[in-house]
């Protein structure tokens, strides 16, 4: 049956739960942010499927702009993985719990 | 409109819709990648015979008529050999980091024109295409890194990623600097723009781009990953077999790849005056492909931190200034006229005078204020060895006759002469001459002789120790044999063996033994 | 022409500063005792300029052992032979001169490898040719080479 | 042509689905890693089924090409590998949460009327986009601006969070 | 901080570019080398103790081994020491011989050290195939005098082994008229070449009175800025009859040694240029008895071999064998500073390093 825009939408759906799921669940402060990526790239989804079934362009430079945000926020998330790894030997987030290092 | 899509179009009358898209796309797939594989096979056999002329030798010429099938050869010895599976390492990973690292450079074909109409897919996004894929790679290389469990090839992964990825900025910004001139990202209409070719256009994109494209390839000098010197093999250490032969391949094939795309994009791809369009994008992608081995064969490698800080002190900045004064030309000139010619010219000498005086490649002490000349002359001299006569000696065939006085092995006994006096024994620094003799009538008779040809250092003094000249060495030197018994030549041995006395220690005997064949021969005979 | 020091002449320096530390001189060379060839060492090395030391080399003649020091300064271009003798064979040894010479240290490794006479000082005395767990020292004409 | 992009859509998002439970349920980060560039190559796919050709290439040179090698890197030099990314105490709250806000959105979209334009719209993007972003007063101009500046910051940061005292 | 533990990696003894089985246990810290250990021995062959029990002439083929690739100048400099112990005068056509063959050597044996060196720094086997290109000529010509292209055994006590044939003049001659050509050629090929340049210029720099203070010699002195060549500073056998030049390095780094190699191929040639000009008639060889037995006494003779000074110490005992036979290796001398030259740098450097200080292991570990 032909494919409508409910479908992205409820894909999109899935895959942002699931991310959501992921970045709440897991202990190792890289893998929450790959759920984070996967939960971004939900909602890169959903608003390409917005402009191709609205006929407006304005989805995917939304969606282009996503991205460059989802870029930024990993070079720093990894960013303050690495330096937290350095002082503290660990990426494990329930043993990261002191506010200062 | 690609003659691939008129097909489709045509088939959608007779069959059905998914069937006329899919199928010959399927088929268009198989002969492409045939072809390519085809030219891999060429590519790789015209480096090897290419690098031995730049070396004054002649290259592999033993497996089928002056060597074509040595590729072939190659890769039925790889097909045949052992596929090691490393326990440590993860065996999936291990298992898919080739197709991996193989799958971009062969899906940067769907886009490249071999002529006007004679494309895979005229997607409009084609070059961008192109850099997402060249991308992929980098995975590959880590998967193969990673899975392979040994900490050299973690260590040489890591180093290669990072040389790839600062490659890339430059590579990217040098083509933004041709979309600007050809004004669309589809490989079609880039060619078509290139009234001009771009590299007299672009010359300094050009450069930056080729550098970058050689770096991207693991070619020297940027060849870190399979550098001798260092960590041996690079993260195909524990590859082996028809997985070490695909990551051949792949670097083949990438190089293929980034030859057609430098063909397209600065050699005005499939335009040309009479030749098939097809024929004249080869041309290209093979000058391409010599430029790349002719710098292999000429020049030596960079340091892992001597290329990073090229790759972000030297091409990144040159990168953005050339796509800026690009950006400026293009609102100053839209049309792009052809005197823009000489003032990219006039930039890019300016430009890379300044760089390379400001860029210091080792810290303060060495720079290319000699602007490259130095890479230059050296390029020029492998070239003129191009035509000079390879000097290889086809060795079963051609035989040298060594010197008169050659020392080869195996002694020459003359048993009548010989009268016992066991000088050349007593002569011997290793003492491998035993002989016994016993009263004969008119002297001593010899019984037994043995030599030990295991141990023999053939350093003629026992020859030169014989008073009454029955010693001679021989002239001949293939005696090998698998047991070392078979070494020790008996009495009987020297007397059926064919005499064939070297002049050495007999000065008289010179005259009458064959010339020596000399690599250089005296100019003037006599 | 590199001109080898007469050893009269020098015996006498030696002697004005260090008294009996020269035990004899021929034509060639000049012997010093074991426990002052440091010191003689330095001497040289400070006062005659001698600042390359060419080669040590050591002979066994069986009731002692002799250690020959080739010295040559690259200023001036002259040269003196300095040979050395200990009598004990168990365990022969001399002070090390890797101090004054840094070209001293794989020489006398070289010698307590096969000749073994240990240098007190050396630092870092091991075999440098044969394995560690090697019995004997192949050079001594006294090794048993069946 | 319809059926078609309707069977690629299901493959693509099977091996989307799949390939993000992955994500989150191996222990081997590394892997986890590898299944995550799969599902951003999925999420290309699923770009290309809905016309979006210069986002595609761009999802795939941008997640691919650049963020997943950047995650692949962090895991290399944080040597926790070994335990895997174990997951913490809060699994069944998660759980749930995820579930909830599944079936809340689901429910809205089922329910709302979205009457969408269903025919395909004009191929090439790419001048379209350009046009939409760059294009006078309508454009994008000033929000492209700040998200250029935006990465220079986050460059910057990262580069002072791990330059090494 | 990051603490990062250091890496201890065993180099060789079976590597693609240790120049024979040397084994190097680098420590790193990262990409730098903090600590390196030069472990010797895989080719102890034990020559001083097997030449005590072989006559005086038996030993020349014995010392064609020690420096493989420079066997002219190990015979060169043992006959000298027995004839300088025996007291044997040698005729002038014998001196002049030697002289030519010797230089030849010299040329022969750079062009091997600077094909492997930059062969090393990653030039893929282009410099080496001309070097070799030009040895093989020399090797045609050493097989036209003795016989053999490696292990020549041609010097005997008293003077040479043979005559020169007729045809090795004029094809002597046409090498010495084109080797210059050909040397200019490496130079155009490598020695402006920027990458090289960055890879050996200041890199491994041996200060002049470390270098003096660690007896090292031949091209790894003279390439710290100190000129002494025994050919010059203490000349043996007729090398007071030619005039030539010593080329002495600036700054004493990697790139210094290289060059200075280069230089003296060319006074190499000018030499033997020279020497064949005034070649004497006459015999090659003295009257020499076929035992024989030199006096009591000990003597040390040196040359200038291409890899530095090489030194014979004979203890003579009026039997037909010596009593004491010591050769003094420049190759293993020449490693006393490898450590300090190579701590602070790359792995990378270190290869460079090694191929720059250019050892044989025959005659490191003798």
């Amino acid at each position: 049956m032909a494919v409508g825009l409910e479908h992205f939408l409820i894909l999109s759906a899935v895959l942002f739960s699931i991310g959501l799921y992921g970045a709440l669940a897991k202990r190792n402060a890289v893998v929450i942010l790959m759920c984070i990526e996967i939960m971004l790239n939900a909602v890169n989804i959903a608003m390409v499927a917005f402009s191709r079934y609205g006929h407006l362009l304005t989805g995917q430079v939304f969606a282009i702009f996503i991205m460059v945000v989802a870029a930024a926020e990993v070079v720093v998330g990894l960013a303050l993985v690495i330096a937290i790894y350095r002082s503290r030997e660990t990426v494990d987030v329930e043993r990261i719990d002191l506010m200062k290092w | 409109m690609g003659v691939l899509e008129q097909f489709q179009h045509w088939l959608l009358g007779y069959w059905p819709s998914w069937a006329a898209y899919l199928v010959p796309a399927i088929v268009a797939f198989l002969v492409l990648s045939s072809f390519i594989l085809l030219v891999v096979m060429a590519f790789i056999y015209i480096e090897r015979r290419g690098v031995g002329r730049f070396q004054v030798r002649l290259g592999p010429n033993r497996a089928g008529p002056l060597g074509i099938l040595q590729p072939v050869a190659d890769a039925i010895k790889v097909l045949v050999k052992e596929d090691i599976i490393p326990s440590r390492g993860d065996r999936r990973i291990h298992w898919l980091a080739p197709i991996i690292a193989f799958m971009p450079a062969l899906a940067i074909f769907a886009v490249i024109p071999f002529g006007p109409r004679a494309i895979f897919t005229d997607i409009n996004i084609g070059i961008l295409y192109i850099i997402a894929i060249s991308s992929l790679g980098v995975i590959g290389v880590f998967m193969a890194g990673w899975a392979s469990g040994n900490k050299y090839s973690l260590v040489s992964a890591l180093r290669t990623v990072a040389q790839l990825i600062s490659y890339e900025i430059p590579l990217m910004l040098s083509i933004a600097g041709v979309l600007i001139i050809s004004g669309s990202l589809s490989m079609v209409s880039i060619v078509e723009a290139q009234s001009i070719p771009f590299i007299l256009l672009q010359p300094l994109g050009f450069l930056i781009f080729f550098v970058a494209a050689t770096a991207e390839l693991n070619r020297t000098p940027f060849d870190l990953l399979e550098a001798e010197s260092e960590i041996v093999a690079g993260y195909h250490t524990e590859y082996s077999g028809m997985k070490f032969s695909l990551f051949y391949l792949a670097e083949y094939t990438h190089a293929f790849a980034i030859s057609a795309i430098v063909a397209t994009l600065f050699l005005s791809g499939w335009k040309g005056p009479f030749l098939p369009p097809a024929l004249w994008l080869m041309i290209k992608v093979f000058l391409v492909f010599i430029v790349l081995f002719w710098a292999r064969s000429t020049l030596p490698r960079l340091r892992v931190d001597q290329l990073m800080g090229f790759a972000w002190k030297g091409l990144f900045p040159l990168a953005l200034l050339n796509l800026f004064i690009t950006a400026a030309e293009a609102i100053i000139w839209p049309g792009f006229p052809w005197q823009l010619l000489i003032l990219n010219l006039l930039i890019a000498a300016l430009l890379i005078v300044l760089w390379s005086g400001l860029f210091r490649v080792a810290g303060e002490r060495v720079s290319f204020h000699r602007y490259g000349r130095g890479i230059a002359k050296g390029m020029a001299l492998t070239f003129r060895h191009l035509f000079r006569r390879p000097i290889t000696v086809q060795y079963p065939e051609q035989r040298l006759t060594p010197a008169p006085r050659f020392r080869g092995n195996l002694l020459v006994w003359d048993e009548e002469r010989c009268n016992g006096c066991r000088a050349c024994a007593r002569a011997c620094p290793v003492s491998i001459i035993d002989i016994e003799t016993k009263k004969g009538d008119k002297g001593l008779i010899v019984e037994t002789l043995e030599i030990d040809f295991g141990r023999c250092l053939f350093c003629g003094l026992c020859v030169e120790a014989c008073p009454v000249a029955a010693l001679f060495m021989s002239r001949d030197y293939e005696q090998a044999s698998y047991f070392r018994e078979s070494l020790v030549v008996k009495k009987e041995q020297f007397i059926a063996a064919e005499k064939r006395p070297s002049a050495y220690a007999y000065p008289d005997l010179e005259a009458e033994m064959p010339p020596q064949t000399l690599l250089a021969p005296p100019k003037e005979k006599g | 022409m590199t001109t080898p020091l007469s050893p009269a002449q020098i015996a006498r320096q030696i002697g004005e500063v260090l008294p009996e530390a020269v035990t004899d001189f021929n034509e060639s060379a000049i012997f010093v005792s074991s426990e002052a060839l440091f010191e003689v060492a330095r001497f040289l090395k400070e006062n005659l300029d001698l600042d390359y030391l060419a080669s040590i080399t050591a002979v066994d003649f069986f009731e002692h052992f002799e250690l020959i020091y080739h010295l040559t300064s690259i200023k001036y271009n002259h040269s003196v032979v300095l040979k050395t003798r200990c009598y004990e064979r168990e365990n022969p040894t001399l002070p090390s001169l890797v101090s004054l010479w840094r070209g001293a240290d794989l020489q006398e490794r070289e010698v307590y490898d096969l000749m073994g006479v240990s240098f007190s000082g050396h630092p870092n005395l091991k075999r440098i040719f044969l394995w560690s767990g090697f019995k004997g020292h192949p050079l001594r004409k006294d090794y048993p080479n069946a | 042509m319809e059926t078609g992009i309707a069977i690629s859509f299901w493959i693509l998002a099977a091996v989307m689905v799949a390939s993000a439970l992955a994500v989150v349920w191996l222990r081997d980060i590394f892997r986890a890693a590898l299944f995550l560039v799969l599902c951003f190559f999925s999420v290309a796919g699923v770009f290309v089924i809905l016309g979006a050709d210069f986002l595609a290439a761009a999802q795939v040179l941008i997640y691919v090409g650049a963020i997943a090698v950047l995650i692949i890197f962090a895991i290399m030099l944080t040597r926790e590998t070994q335990r895997g990314s174990p997951s913490g105490r809060f699994r069944f709250i998660a759980f749930l949460v995820g579930l909830l806000f599944l079936v809340t959105v689901t429910l809205v979209v089922v329910s709302t009327d979205w009457h969408a334009i269903t025919e395909i719209p004009a191929e090439p993007t790419t001048s379209s986009l350009a046009q939409a972003l760059f294009s006078g007063e309508s454009g994008f101009v000033l929000p492209f601006e700040i998200a250029a500046v935006l990465l220079l910051a986050a460059i910057i940061g990262a580069i002072v969070l791990v330059r090494e005292r | 901080m990051l603490k990062t533990e250091p890496i201890m990696i065993n180099f060789g003894p079976q590597h693609p570019s240790t120049h024979g089985v040397f084994r190097m246990r680098v420590t790193f810290d990262g990409e730098v080398i903090v600590d390196l250990e030069p472990i010797f021995g895989y080719l102890h062959r034990g020559i001083e103790k097997l030449c005590e029990s072989k006559t005086y002439t038996q030993i020349i083929p014995y010392t064609d081994r020690l420096d493989y690739l420079a066997s002219m100048s190990n015979n060169f400099a043992y006959v000298m020491a027995v004839e300088k112990l025996a007291g044997i005068e040698i005729p002038e056509r014998a001196q002049y011989l030697r002289v030519i063959v010797a230089e030849l050597q010299r040329i022969a044996s750079h062009l091997i050290a600077v094909g492997g060196f930059l062969n090393d720094l990653g030039a893929f086997f282009t410099p080496f195939m001309y070097m070799f290109r030009e040895r093989e000529k020399i090797l045609d010509l050493f097989e036209m005098v003795c016989g053999q292209r490696l292990t020549y055994n041609y010097m005997r006590i008293g003077g040479v082994s043979h005559d020169i044939p007729p045809e090795f003049l004029p094809a002597l001659k046409r090498f010495v008229d084109e080797m210059p050509g050909y040397i200019d050629e490496y130079d155009q090929l490598l020695a402006e070449n920027e990458i090289v340049l960055a890879r050996s210029k200041g890199v491994g720099v041996l200060p002049a009175d470390l270098a003096i203070n660690a007896s090292a010699s031949g091209p790894v002195l003279r390439g710290s800025g100190v000129r002494w060549d025994i050919r010059r500073a203490d000349p043996y056998s007729i090398y007071d009859r030619f005039e030539f030049e010593i080329p002495v390095g600036k700054m004493g780094d990697t790139y210094d040694r290289y060059w200075v190699r280069i230089q003296e191929m060319r006074q190499s040639v000018r030499i033997v240029r020279q020497a064949m000009a005034e070649l004497p008639q006459g015999e090659v060889r003295a009257k020499v008895p076929a035992t024989l037995r030199p006096p009591q006494g000990e003597v040390y003779a040196r040359i200038e071999s291409p890899r530095g000074e090489l030194g014979f110490y004979l203890v003579g005992d009026d039997s037909p064998h010596p009593y004491r036979f010591k050769v003094r290796a420049p190759s293993l001398i020449n490693l006393t500073l490898l450590r300090d030259l190579c701590i602070g740098w790359k792995l990378a450097d270190a290869i460079a390093i090694l191929g720059s200080i250019d050892i044989v292991l025959a005659e490191v570990d003798r």
